[in-house]
């Protein structure tokens, strides 16, 4: 067998985009068929991984280890865990929704438009599968590009600011984090003699408590830039308002779990002791950002806005739960950035549905839509109570394991935290009364047509997710169990070791012997 | 003997090169370059490069400054004036930035160790030495690639030249 | 046999679901029979399993099925899973009973509303909403159900949707709630993290080891818990959602603000009183804030003139004191006017709905009076009512308010001065419940004529739920007799498997222990069924003998009444000290902070790249000799660097 | 026998001689035959080379710069007759379209 699963979904699209590559720009509608088809083959493939995936196994499956660039010892090296499985079925699922999405919503440069999206989709599942670190860094920056083009040329009046905006935050992080990464090339090469990026290696890598620091520091840099935490957080708002639909819910379903992901990935098990020191900063920021987020969207007049600043709430609440370090915490972690994903995506569409109908987003527009839109209404309600957490549906499990695993750690912060729960009512509901209750005070909202089949048929899916975790999630947490546990044991494990051998690692370290680290072309 | 023979070709090669860049009409700048050319491969040949000396004259000095001269025609640059009214700096500034260059090499070659070493490893060389056959040998051999590489190079230069020069259509009808 | 438990929330569920997938597709009748039909079934399940229940020895009375596991991670695993005890029986009775007339009640109340399949869609699903909470096995499942009662709560109040009052009061009874529900997940938390499992048999069981009698921790999490109790069942501080609450249909207010779901919250701190009496700190809050809040809402009902107003404050005044049977560790007792109080208040608020109906809309009952003669049915039956909740004897609510009269001054936790409030408290009731029955079915026809030309009694279909109930308000006493008038207090003793926390030995036992003899306690009775007499006949002659009266005693405290009729400004206090400044500090934030601070340095920080580039770019000058020269001036120096080296 | 330094001098002043007709010429035409000055002043050094060290790779190098020398001789000019047909002139300082 020449070809496997992961390599497969990986870059499948690709095909998509060599295919849309021979079809005629004029040709919109085989272009539009070819990249549904793309992307839902993508899907079923992705499913086919699920149903391969056992989910009872301790460490990485379907891994696969060939040279690619011998020279620089680069691997191509992937693999996957419980936590990557989901998330790439996240993706696969987002990015079908995604295009299937844009079929009336874009109309100007179609083709670039699906093969942007189809590169993205390629380097969204590269990173959650990529085990090497340049890999990792490879698809992470090329994860940007597409990105950048969909906001800056399909965007909204301001997309180049936006756009702009948003590659040079994310560039800014990952410039540090390759720096980092190459500082750990090399301290992986005086360890053991070996020129290699190989995570899976350097996991058994110790590594001494200052150079841990900064590392850390450098990598959670780049990561918290696209998480994001406060206060990093002021390209979101701006890139989501000015992406196409399509583009913010990749965006925010997809994106930004890259830094979550990088977060539990490399972070945790790399540098446990840094991760440590940095529990209090992190969780203190997370906080922040769960109540600065929702005090913040609370007085948002474009629904667009609302949603994103509703995203750094959203996503401070998984940064929390992972800081918890136990299993509840991180596994809620896990689950809650799939929530974040399904539920923030779903009213991303809602709304690019309701702006394309009335080609406005402010929230002082609308009113009464129930009257006029029940369907729709009724979509956003579901879709607005997962996102605040109701029992039974999605954000529920999550945010409570968050705050469970939260509270065996730290008490204070669970306590913060749960005001943000409060605050996510007051914002949503405020939001939903202004929206879809009320009396239709605009005219131009009476005669609004209700969501048609395909419509409906994007969303149903997210509908079903929504209550599927929300009262079933067991197959979720079965399958992120080991890999969860993994990535506690490795940092206790390390945690230890580091501990015996820092006497070791201070002579590694210490400026005298400084020129250990040095790199010396020959390899000698 | 030979050192005779490169002072005079040295001499000569330099002498025309300067004469070059302080002529005003391009076509005795040419001419002057052809010489400095002959000069040069004068001293390929007196360093056993035969057959890189004649291309030197046969491409070089043949093929490449007679395109040159072409050109040069085509344009009828006599007329042309070169005054622009101020010197962007000054011209004492450069050629002082000129002759720093020259002895700064010259320092390099001075500093360099091994030359004087090879002086005294040197041996007569071999009779076909730079001659067609070796050099040939090399090229498609050792240098396979490289050569072909540079076919297709010439290719594009071919092809990029032509389109440049060519005049678009309705200039050619605004000409008209 | 075993697998009949689930059945129970399954058939509202199914209901919800037939409604609402197929919302505007299906004619009336058909909605109403799913909708009636599958709460009725549930009843009927729910009677069938209590048979059952009681056929078992008083010991093993429990029935425990497990569905599935919900959450799994790590040591924490959640299950889905009911538990049918006696006294998740008699919530579920109640429940889908009461939901059940109410049901029936509401086709015809709202038979010409537009939005008639969304009601029953609602409702329904609040049925399923309550059951789960009653029924759950587990405090994270009841949890489940303690905010699914509160969504449901959220969409009926707010179902009018087109008046900004209504979804108003739909989103601030939302998130009242979930201030609440706050203080009860961070309780959820601190029993977790010390018990290790939210399942009730193991809570119950180890609680008592893990927890220090009137230890910290246990303080803390009861008095989360509490918080969330206060939050769903309308005490203080967060009252204020349930008189908002009445912009709802009126047999929404009945069902969900009346009879079930405000009665959540004591029926938790019922079934976690294994830990309440762990800390008897709390024990004392839960008393004094309930008592208070009974004193408070009988207070502000006094001077409201909207009928379902006085009702909505009643409800707060008669859930306090339910809370206070709690405070004083009579968990039964307060049940037990858990009960009565759903016959008698649901039949009090679909009384109104019936006057309301007959009045085109009108609430104000300065605009009614005189309706006896009008509505014989609904007069008779709301009659029945107001006995009942004044604390006639022979009425279900004398026995239950007596009951928790006498705990408190009894029990170990209670005293004389909560007795005093409490029967000051219950005096009040019987005053303004009676001036209610006064200006509405007596005195003069003081609405308009139009509307009074088309006064009528309400169809069958609402009548014969009024009776019911009616009937169900007078005997719905008699299961808890009390020893003293000769019964066994049979309602206490089904409990008493359920309540692990209280010490039985007894009615003599207890009697012995706090020193209280029976005579003192038929004295009592006696004393405080005299003193509401005298209330009542206070009310009927300022109401009824001498209505001028009371505009001369208005006027001369007018100030109090001030006060008393605007609520003591609670809202107003609240809007000022919490929402104004958060709205406020919100803006700042994003204004300020957001666009100023963080994006005002980065995009200085932009801005001065950019200048320094717009200087640095004058050296691209664009002329080839230049650059060139430049070139060679870098050439010189990097040979330069190395021949001088 | 002609000691290495001498060729090696020549072939840095014939360098020098083309860097300053680069950097003085304004005429576009001296400019580039300037440039092929340089490039043989480094074909001397590289055949100079070759020879001391008796390995014939540098006259192979040589050829390969001869071809370049060609090629960019075709392209270069083709640009100074578009360059001339366009602005009438083929004086370097009048070009400053990559100004800013």
């Amino acid at each position: 067998m020449g070809l496997d699963i992961l390599t497969l979904v990986t870059f499948f699209p690709l095909l998509g985009i060599i295919l849309l590559l021979f079809v005629p720009k004029t040709q919109v509608g085989s272009i539009r068929a070819i990249a549904i088809i793309i992307a839902f083959i993508t899907l079923l493939l992705s499913f086919v991984m699920y149903s391969l995936f056992d989910p009872f196994a301790n460490g990485m499956q379907f891994e696969i280890n060939i040279p690619w660039i011998t020279a620089f010892g680069i691997n191509y090296h992937v693999g996957i865990d419980g936590i990557s499985l989901l998330l790439i079925m996240l993706t696969t699922i987002l990015s079908l929704i995604a295009i299937i999405s844009s079929w009336s919503a874009i109309t100007t440069g179609i083709k670039g438009y699906y093969i942007s999206l189809l590169l993205l989709e390629t380097g969204m599942i590269g990173v959650f599968v990529a085990l090497d670190l340049f890999l990792f860094y490879v698809f992470w920056e090329a994860m940007l590009i597409p990105m950048y083009f969909l906001i800056g040329v399909w965007g909204g009046p301001r997309k180049i600011y936006a756009a702009i905006k948003f590659v040079l935050f994310t560039m800014f992080g990952s410039l540090l984090m390759l720096v980092a990464l190459l500082y750990l090339y090399f301290m992986y090469h005086s360890y053991s003699g070996e020129y290699s990026f190989d995570l899976l290696k350097m996991y058994q890598m110790p590594i001494p408590m200052g150079a841990q620091t900064y590392l850390f520091m450098a990598f959670a840099l780049a990561f918290a830039i696209k998480v994001p935490i406060w206060p990093f957080h002021t390209w979101l708002p701006d890139a989501h308002v000015e992406a196409p639909t399509a583009g913010s819910v990749i965006l925010a379903g997809v994106l930004l779990k890259m830094g979550t992901y990088g977060f539990v990935r490399i972070c945790l098990p790399l540098f446990p002791q840094a991760t440590l020191e940095f529990v209090p900063l992190i969780s203190i920021l997370a906080i922040i950002g769960i109540i600065y987020g929702a005090l913040v969207s609370m007085v948002q007049r474009d629904v667009k806005s609302l949603i994103a600043f509703s995203s750094v709430s959203h996503l401070g609440f998984v940064m929390l739960g992972m800081m918890a370090l136990n299993v509840q915490g991180l596994e809620g972690s896990v689950i809650q950035m799939i929530n974040h994903g399904i539920s923030t995506g779903a009213l991303f569409l809602l709304v690019g549905m309701i702006y394309e109908r009335r080609h406005t987003r402010m929230i002082a527009d609308f009113g009464g839509l129930s009257k006029s839109m029940p369907v729709f209404s009724t979509f956003f309600m579901i879709v607005a109570l997962s996102s605040i957490g109701l029992p039974l549906t999605n954000g529920f499990v999550g945010e409570f394991l968050i705050l469970l695993g939260t509270f065996k750690a730290n008490t204070l912060y669970a306590v913060l935290a749960s005001i943000g729960v409060i605050l996510a009512a007051c914002y949503m509901l405020w939001m939903l009364q202004r929206v879809i209750f009320g009396k239709i005070t605009n005219v131009a909202n009476e005669n609004l047509h209700d969501l048609s089949g395909r419509e409906k048929l994007v969303l149903i899916p997210l509908i079903i997710l929504i209550f599927w975790i929300g009262i079933y999630p067991k197959p979720f947490f079965i399958r992120m169990e080991p890999a969860v546990k993994n990535i506690l044991h490795l940092m206790q494990k390390s945690g230890k070791e580091k501990a015996q051998n820092f006497e070791e690692l201070k002579f590694y370290m210490d400026g005298s012997k400084a020129s250990e680290y040095t790199f010396k072309p020959d390899g000698e | 003997m030979e050192l005779a023979i490169f002072y005079i070709s040295a001499i000569v090669a330099a002498g025309g090169a300067l004469m070059m860049i302080l002529q005003r009409n391009p076509v005795a700048s040419v001419l002057y370059l052809i010489l400095s050319l002959v000069a040069l491969a004068v001293l390929f040949v007196q360093l056993s490069a035969l057959f890189v000396g004649s291309l030197l004259i046969i491409v070089y000095a043949g093929a490449i400054l007679v395109l040159f001269l072409f050109v040069i025609m085509l344009l009828n640059l006599r007329g042309e004036k070169f005054t622009s009214e101020k010197p962007i700096l000054d011209k004492g500034t450069k050629i002082t930035l000129v002759v720093l260059f020259f002895m700064e090499l010259v320092i390099l070659i001075k500093q360099m160790a091994f030359p004087q070493r090879m002086d005294s490893l040197m041996t007569q060389a071999s009779p076909d030495f730079g001659g067609v056959e070796p050099v040939a040998t090399l090229l498609y051999t050792k240098y396979l690639y490289p050569f072909e590489l540079t076919s297709i190079l010439l290719l594009v230069a071919i092809v990029g030249a032509v389109i440049m020069a060519k005049r678009d259509k309705n200039e050619e009808e605004g000409e008209r | 046999m075993n697998q009949t438990l689930f059945l129970i929330p399954l058939f509202p569920l199914i209901g919800f679901l037939l409604n609402g997938l197929f919302l505007g597709r299906l004619n009336k009748k058909l909605i109403s029979l799913i909708a009636c039909g599958s709460v009725g079934l549930s009843f009927i399940v729910g009677l069938k399993m209590f048979f059952q229940l009681i056929s078992l020895p008083e010991n093993t009375r429990a029935i425990e099925e497990i569905l599935f596991t919900w959450i799994p991670s790590g040591e924490f695993v959640v299950s889905f899973g009911y538990l049918f005890d006696p006294l998740s029986a008699i919530m579920v009775l109640v429940v889908s009973g009461v939901g059940f007339l109410i049901h029936v009640y509401s086709v015809g109340y709202m038979h010409d509303d537009p939005g008639y399949g969304r009601y029953f869609t609602y409702l329904n699903l609040f049925i399923f909403a309550m059951l789960t909470l009653v029924l759950a096995n587990n405090y994270l499942l009841m949890f489940v159900g303690w905010e699914g009662v509160g969504l449901c709560s959220y969409l009926l109040i707010g179902f009018w949707f087109e008046k900004k009052s209504a979804s108003d009061a739909g989103k601030k009874a939302f998130i009242v709630n979930r201030i609440g529900d706050f203080g009860f997940i961070l309780g959820l938390f601190i029993i977790f993290w010390n018990v290790r499992s939210l399942d009730y048999n193991e809570v119950f069981v180890r609680a008592p080891e893990v927890f220090a009698l009137g230890g910290g921790l246990i303080t803390a999490a009861t008095l989360l818990l509490f918080l969330g109790a206060t939050g769903k069942s309308a005490q203080i501080p967060l009252y204020v959602w349930l008189p908002d609450a009445m912009e709802g249909p009126t047999p929404v207010s009945a069902l969900i603000h009346a009879a079930t779901m405000v009665t959540a919250g004591v029926y938790m701190i019922a079934r976690s009183n294994v830990l309440f009496m762990l800390a008897p700190s709390t024990m004392t809050v839960v008393a004094i804030v309930g008592i208070a809040t009974a004193l408070l809402a009988a207070t502000i009902a006094l001077a409201q003139n909207d009928i379902k107003r006085v009702l909505a404050y009643s409800t707060i005044s008669q859930l306090g004191y339910m809370f206070t049977a709690c405070g004083v560790a009579a968990f039964a007792a307060g049940i037990f006017h858990l009960m009565t109080h759903a016959f008698f208040k649901a039949l009090l608020f679909l009384g109104s709905g019936s006057v309301i109906h007959a009045l085109a809309g009108q609430q104000d009952m300065r605009y009614m009076g005189g309706l006896k003669r009008h509505m014989k049915t609904t007069y008779v039956t709301f009659f029945i009512a107001t006995l009942a909740i004044a604390g006639i004897p022979g009425l279900s609510g004398f026995f239950s308010k007596d009951e928790i009269l006498w705990k408190a001054f009894s029990s170990n936790q209670g005293s004389i001065w909560i007795w005093l409030v409490a029967l000051f408290t219950a005096l009040m009731t019987a005053f303004y419940m009676f001036r209610l029955v006064f200006l509405t079915f007596y005195g003069q026809e003081r609405m308009d004529h139009h509307t009074k030309e088309h006064l009528h009694e309400s169809p069958k279909m609402m009548t014969v739920p009024l009776s019911i109930l009616a009937v169900l308000s007078i005997i719905g006493g008699y299961v808890g007799i009390p020893h003293i008038l000769g019964g066994g207090n049979q309602f206490e003793k089904f409990l008493e498997p359920v309540m692990k926390g209280v010490h039985h030995g007894g009615e003599e036992h207890a009697l012995a222990s706090s020193g209280h003899s029976a005579g003192t306690e038929l004295t009592l009775m006696f004393g405080s069924v005299a003193l509401i007499l005298v209330s009542i006949y206070l009310s009927y002659y300022l109401y009824v003998k001498n209505v001028a009266l009371v505009g001369r005693l208005r006027n001369s405290v007018s100030g109090i009444h001030k006060i008393i009729y605007g609520k003591f400004f609670i809202d107003e206090l609240y809007n000022a000290i919490i929402i104004r400044p958060l709205v406020g500090g919100s803006l700042f934030l994003w204004k300020i902070v957001d666009v100023v601070l963080i994006d005002g340095v980065l995009n200085g920080l932009a801005i001065l790249i950019g200048d320094v580039s717009l200087g640095a770019r004058k050296m691209q000058s664009g002329q080839l000799r230049r650059y060139a020269t430049v070139f060679l001036a870098g050439v010189v120096i990097i040979i330069g660097y190395f021949a001088l080296r | 026998m002609v000691p290495m330094p001498h060729y090696l001098i020549l072939s840095a002043l014939l360098f020098a001689i083309g860097a300053a007709g680069v950097i003085l010429s304004r005429n576009l035409l001296i400019m580039f035959m300037s440039i092929e000055v340089m490039l043989n002043a480094a074909n001397l050094a590289i055949i100079t080379f070759s020879r001391f060290l008796n390995v014939m790779d540098g006259h192979v190098f040589v050829f390969l710069v001869m071809a370049i020398a060609a090629a960019e001789a075709a392209v270069g000019l083709a640009m100074i007759i578009t360059i001339f047909r366009n602005r009438g002139t083929i004086d370097a300082d009048k070009f400053n379209l990559m100004k800013w």
